[in-house]
């Protein structure tokens, strides 16, 4: 196989990490969100939280990139394929995400909230300096696990145009008719992706405030 | 926008006989991820250095590349170095394989939550390896091990789609195959967010029966 | 929605079309351009209408969604006409022959469309190819062992790992594979099966049929000013005779 | 005798169905340090937790240095709420120094004293700091301020959650067997810092199972059993004879394992 | 004298580059309580799961009434390991009873104690479970034997933990500080139980903070400090004065908690 088809490939995973990366960063603030609506005693807040998670985890991603896409122009909303990507990409890991995160949530022990209390912490301040980074160290393993998953189902936004390393692969692939040559090299760019981000979880993880050395 | 569910009942047959498909697959290649994710973990935490490390290599190099690619090479690359297999062990052999890639870090991560005391309680009182495994370690990280485990059985139920690149009759190829025949892309689309959705939340809802079972059984309130 | 599209594009001055790139000769990505004889022809639609063409590309299965949501204005598929779809879709003048052909690994034991006879060949799933190669399996002696794909590509990739051993397909594509693959893939001639015709795919609506009539308008006038022919020499080393329009389709 | 620091009064205290605590009528005395002692299951934490207002008790009231915590008896006797700003401001004057010490790992030691200073009185982060450094020098920790908590021993660790509490100057301390998860030579570390603290006048509350150390630092001792407060008083009246039967027992299980044999 | 229950020669264990122990000779007479008292981490846990042989000591030999446990020296005079039968058969005359009593928490009661007897000495469940009831009835738990651990105080859970190892109907029971995790009541329960062991004859190591046990109960004490045996003696010679500087100052850090003021 050529340096160039190969540089192809290497062009095309610029989206596909750029595109997980974003998606990622937004998912993971949206989860915040939905896990803190999880554990709220409120049926207001818990029961449109636990029925986005079921749909958005039981529901294709490729289903879901194709309805944001086609679907939002009937309403008026006439997204661009990145936009689309970006949406289906973030709501979708945020669905799993805030899975993870109520784990973690839950698992804070009590006791360093009611000192919290103690020494008068109100509510949201309980939540954003004692539960979140606790919850964070709790489930960071997980969440990069997740991270990675995410990654690699970003394949699936070429349905809404956008050629990332599987569609660049699958569109050299018709052109040269060499589809086993150029899915190994695509294979092998994502397994140099994924293990830079366990490395990068690896290391964060060990970096975080106070992890035991 | 054109809708019409006729396609649908005009189908019928097909589409129930590609969710069967879907869902042997699915369990077939789940029940044997476990198994081979389980004894890839405990190879790996009995077997010293010289097993870990060529597992663990396997392991990640399953983790970090898409099951797309996986399945592409070993079904339409395997005959060039001797491994033609048909579609359906093809199918059920590649998602179990990717399966217990995941399988075996959970149940790894099952071995290392039960504290070592309990263990050392076993052999201070003569129990055997095995037997350790089984009657202390096995059932002391069920607990542990069954959310994350149905997480990933909801993961590769959607995988499962891939297997149509290797002319699977799964419920993914099924039914876009329909689209196109009558160029419904719509109806297809919607169908198969139903049927995936409703498969998806049964196993949710048996993963979180299973959990309350395990945990009111196993620690009753005092 | 009642808008005039054919207005829209011209006060526009863009057209968008939606393909897949995974489709040669038509539509494919030669070293990371988009390239094919769709490119060329709607250069020339886009000319003739007076308005730039913008360029739309997904998987086939986002490409009809995608039509329908209004992402683009018509497809550059192209797709074989046949009734049923020409009960959900528009079709604009055929582009070029769609006839059925046989694509063998080389040596094969076939030398005659009728040799595929008790055979394992490959076909797309789904697809006006697939029934053909069905009823012409039906006249022959022995029924041939039909092998259905999610895409041709992977049949082409299935033939190369000897699951079998040719594939039937339009053959524009077969002929452009046999080329690009020479010494490994053969075309077997004569074609055979119905005469069908590839179209661009575009919308029934109302408004949309001001659109449509321009685009026919555009192909008819450049098949009778010969650029294409010229095209269709370009990207398949042959021509076709088109008919203007396809009413009735054999399929 | 001066007002009580805290007092309590018909307390009662249910979980579901079950009285954990029943009728308490308490008064800890300002200044001194008043010693809940009792068997285990008896109440001692849920009573300590009650006046932290960590559990709302069921019945009765509490009221601290006059004002009353959580709830008040409106004009026509009942018992209402009261609203969150003013729990918080009677609660402010009070200090809880928990068994498991609850240091927040995130936070190195500074960060943990200096914490509630920052982004609860909103003092700058230099002065938290400065006086941060002040109550760890006083329980000896000056030189572990850049530590996090998993790299304290234990003992250095309820220091470090004393100093935290003590921050924030408190007028009232509670402790909830603060060496019980210490082994007993860390135990020593901090049963110094608090009996200093009791020489300074601090007004304590201290559940504990050191009966030396109730003994020796305690001005009033309380016994707790099955929910009941069944005696307070001096220490002196309290380990003198005749004992009340259930207290005479309870002692026995020390003075069984104590060391008095041993000198 | 009697052949000694168990004998440690010379023994060394080394973590990595640290030495937890030197050169340690022991001699645990039979039919007696040994304890081991010493500072926190100074090798009392190790040293007793080295005799468990949870831990394989790095140099030196431990015999079991005689027999090698672990290794042995051959005619070479090197160390040799013996083979895993030979251990399993040596080990199983020793009980051992943790400190976090290591209970099986998805087992009841009885089947934390039937368990052994089921898996290991293939006893018919029936069997098995009738024996199981008798160890819970001497530890007075007949009644608890339906209960998970979780359903169980820690005093009871102690108490499981014994009866598990007294099933097996070992020779030597091993106890690493029994009674550490409970509160004062619940250990009453458990030196209650180890007193009866002790009064049967059983042979015993234990590890204990409860000077008060040890001085009571013991019929020899040995004090480590840094990974090194300071003194080995009956209780009379190690608290009569003069002692070791040492052993002076660990057991003041007791006498001032202990309870010797209160009688
Ligand atoms: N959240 C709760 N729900 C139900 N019962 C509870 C709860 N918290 C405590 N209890 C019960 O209340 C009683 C008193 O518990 P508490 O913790 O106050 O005892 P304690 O005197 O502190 O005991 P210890 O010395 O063991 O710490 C116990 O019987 C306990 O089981
Ligand atoms: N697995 C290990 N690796 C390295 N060092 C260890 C290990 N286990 C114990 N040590 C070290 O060995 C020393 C002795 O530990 P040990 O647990 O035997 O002490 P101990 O006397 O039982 O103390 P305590 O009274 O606190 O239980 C300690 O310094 C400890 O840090
Ligand atoms: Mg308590
Ligand atoms: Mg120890």
């Amino acid at each position: 196989m050529s340096f160039k088809l190969f540089s192809l490939l290497v062009q095309a995973s610029v989206w596909t990490i750029g595109i997980s990366a974003i998606s990622i960063a937004i998912g993971f603030l949206i989860a915040l969100g939905l896990s803190a609506a999880l554990l709220s005693g409120k049926a207001l807040y818990r029961k449109p939280a636990e029925f986005f998670i079921s749909f958005f985890r039981g529901v294709p991603l490729l289903v879901q990139l194709l309805l944001i896409y086609n679907l939002l122009p009937f309403i008026g909303l006439n997204v661009p394929s990145i936009v689309a990507a970006i949406i289906g990409m973030s709501l979708c890991t945020a669905a799993y995400q805030a899975e993870n995160l109520r784990g973690g949530f839950e698992s804070v022990p009590k006791g360093l909230i009611e000192a919290a209390d103690m020494v008068g912490f109100s509510p949201r301040q309980v939540f954003v300096r004692v539960k979140v980074p606790i919850a964070l160290r709790l489930t960071f393993p997980a969440l990069v696990n997740e991270a990675i998953m995410i990654l690699k189902s970003s394949s699936l936004v070429s349905v809404v145009g956008i050629v990332e390393i599987t569609r660049m692969a699958q569109d050299l692939a018709s052109s040269t008719y060499m589809p086993i040559e150029i899915f190994s090299s695509a294979a092998l760019i994502y397994l140099v992706i994924c293990w830079a981000v366990a490395l990068a979880g690896r290391f964060g993880e060990r970096s975080l405030p106070g992890a035991a050395k | 926008m054109i809708f019409d569910p006729n396609v649908i009942l005009k189908h019928l047959p097909e589409i129930i006989s590609g969710t069967g498909v879907t869902l042997a697959l699915w369990i077939a290649g789940m029940l044997l991820g476990i198994l081979i994710g389980f004894i890839v973990a405990t190879l790996r935490r009995y077997g010293g250095r010289a097993v870990d490390l060529p597992l663990g290599f396997v392991v990640e190099v399953l983790r970090g590349t898409p099951f797309l690619i996986q399945i592409f090479l070993v079904y339409y690359g395997g005959p060039f170095v001797g491994l033609s297999l048909d579609p359906v062990p093809c199918g059920l052999l590649g998602l179990s394989v990717y399966a217990a890639a995941y399988y075996s870090e959970i149940f790894r991560a099952g071995y290392a939550s039960v504290p070592h005391g309990h263990v050392e309680a076993g052999e201070c009182l003569g129990l055997s390896r095995l037997q350790i495994i089984r009657r202390i370690l096995l059932p002391e990280m069920a607990l542990i091990v069954l959310p994350p485990s149905v997480n990933l059985a909801v993961i590769l139920l959607k995988e499962s789609a891939v297997l149509s690149i290797i002319t699977v009759p799964e419920l993914t190829t099924t039914v876009s195959a329909i689209g196109s025949q009558e160029y419904a892309f719509l109806e297809a689309i919607f169908l198969l967010a139903v049927i995936y959705w409703v498969i998806v939340e049964a196993a949710a809802r048996l993963g979180r029966l299973a959990e309350t079972r395990l945990s009111t059984f196993r620690f009753a309130a005092s | 929605h009642a808008e005039d599209v054919l207005a829209k594009v011209k006060a526009a001055g863009v057209l968008k079309v939606g393909t897949e790139t995974a489709f040669a000769p038509f539509d494919f990505i030669d070293a990371g351009a988009h390239v094919g004889l769709n490119v060329d022809l709607f250069d020339e639609v886009g000319k003739e209408l007076g308005v730039k063409i913008e360029w739309v590309t997904l998987p086939w299965e986002g490409v009809l969604p995608g039509l329908e949501a209004g992402k683009f204005e018509v497809v550059a598929g192209p797709a074989t006409i046949t009734k049923a779809r020409m009960e959900r879709y528009r079709f604009t003048a055929p582009i070029a022959e769609a006839t059925v052909a046989i694509l063998k690994k080389a040596g094969a034991p076939i030398s005659k469309p009728e040799d595929i006879a008790g055979k394992a060949v490959g076909v797309g799933k789904a697809t006006a190819q697939l029934a053909q190669l069905t009823e012409f399996s039906a006249t022959l002696p022995s029924k041939v062992d039909i092998r259905e794909y999610p895409a041709f590509n992977d049949a082409y990739a299935d033939m190369a790992a000897g699951r079998i051993v040719a594939v039937a397909n339009s053959l524009p594509n077969i002929a452009f594979v046999a080329k690009q693959r020479a010494g490994m893939f053969e075309v077997v001639l004569p074609p055979f099966g119905k005469k069908t015709y590839f179209g661009f795919v575009g919308r029934k609506d109302a408004d949309y049929a001001s659109l449509m009539d321009a685009i026919d308008a555009a192909l008819i006038k450049m098949k009778g000013d010969g650029r294409m022919g010229k095209l269709q020499d370009k990207w398949f080393g042959t021509k076709f005779d088109t008919p203007d329009a396809v009413k009735d389709p054999a399929i | 005798m001066t007002l009580p620091a805290i007092s309590v009064r018909s307390l009662v205290k249910r979980f579901g169905t079950a009285t954990v605590l029943q009728d308490i009528d308490l008064d800890v005395p300002e200044g001194k340090v008043s010693c809940l002692i009792g068997p285990s299951g008896s109440g001692k934490s849920t009573l300590l937790r009650c006046l932290a207002f960590l559990e709302e008790a069921s019945e009765g009231m509490i009221t601290v240095n006059g004002e009353a915590l959580g709830f008040f008896e409106n004009a026509k006797g009942e018992r209402e709420r009261l609203p969150a700003g003013q729990i918080r401001a009677v609660r402010a004057q009070i200090g809880m120094v928990f068994q498991q010490f609850n240091l927040w790992p995130h936070m190195t030691a500074l960060g943990n004293v200096s914490e509630a200073l920052k982004t609860v009185h909103k003092v700058p982060k230099a002065e938290a700091e400065e006086r941060a450094m002040v109550q760890l020098a006083k329980v000896g920790l000056a030189n572990r301020a850049g530590h996090y908590p998993s790299q304290l021993s234990g003992g250095q660790q309820q220091r470090v959650a004393i100093a935290r509490a003590l921050a924030l100057s408190p007028k009232i301390m509670l402790f909830d067997e603060p060496t019980s998860a210490l082994d007993p030579e860390l135990t020593g570390e901090v049963l110094n810092v608090m009996r200093e603290l009791a020489a300074e006048g601090m007004t304590m509350v201290v559940v504990s199972h050191e009966i030396g150390f109730a003994a020796t630092v305690g001005h009033q001792i309380s016994f707790l059993d099955q929910g009941r407060l069944l005696f307070t008083g001096a220490p002196s009246e309290i380990f003198a004879k005749p004992r009340h039967p259930r207290l005479e027992q309870f002692l026995d299980t020390y003075l069984d394992r104590g060391a008095s044999m041993l000198a």
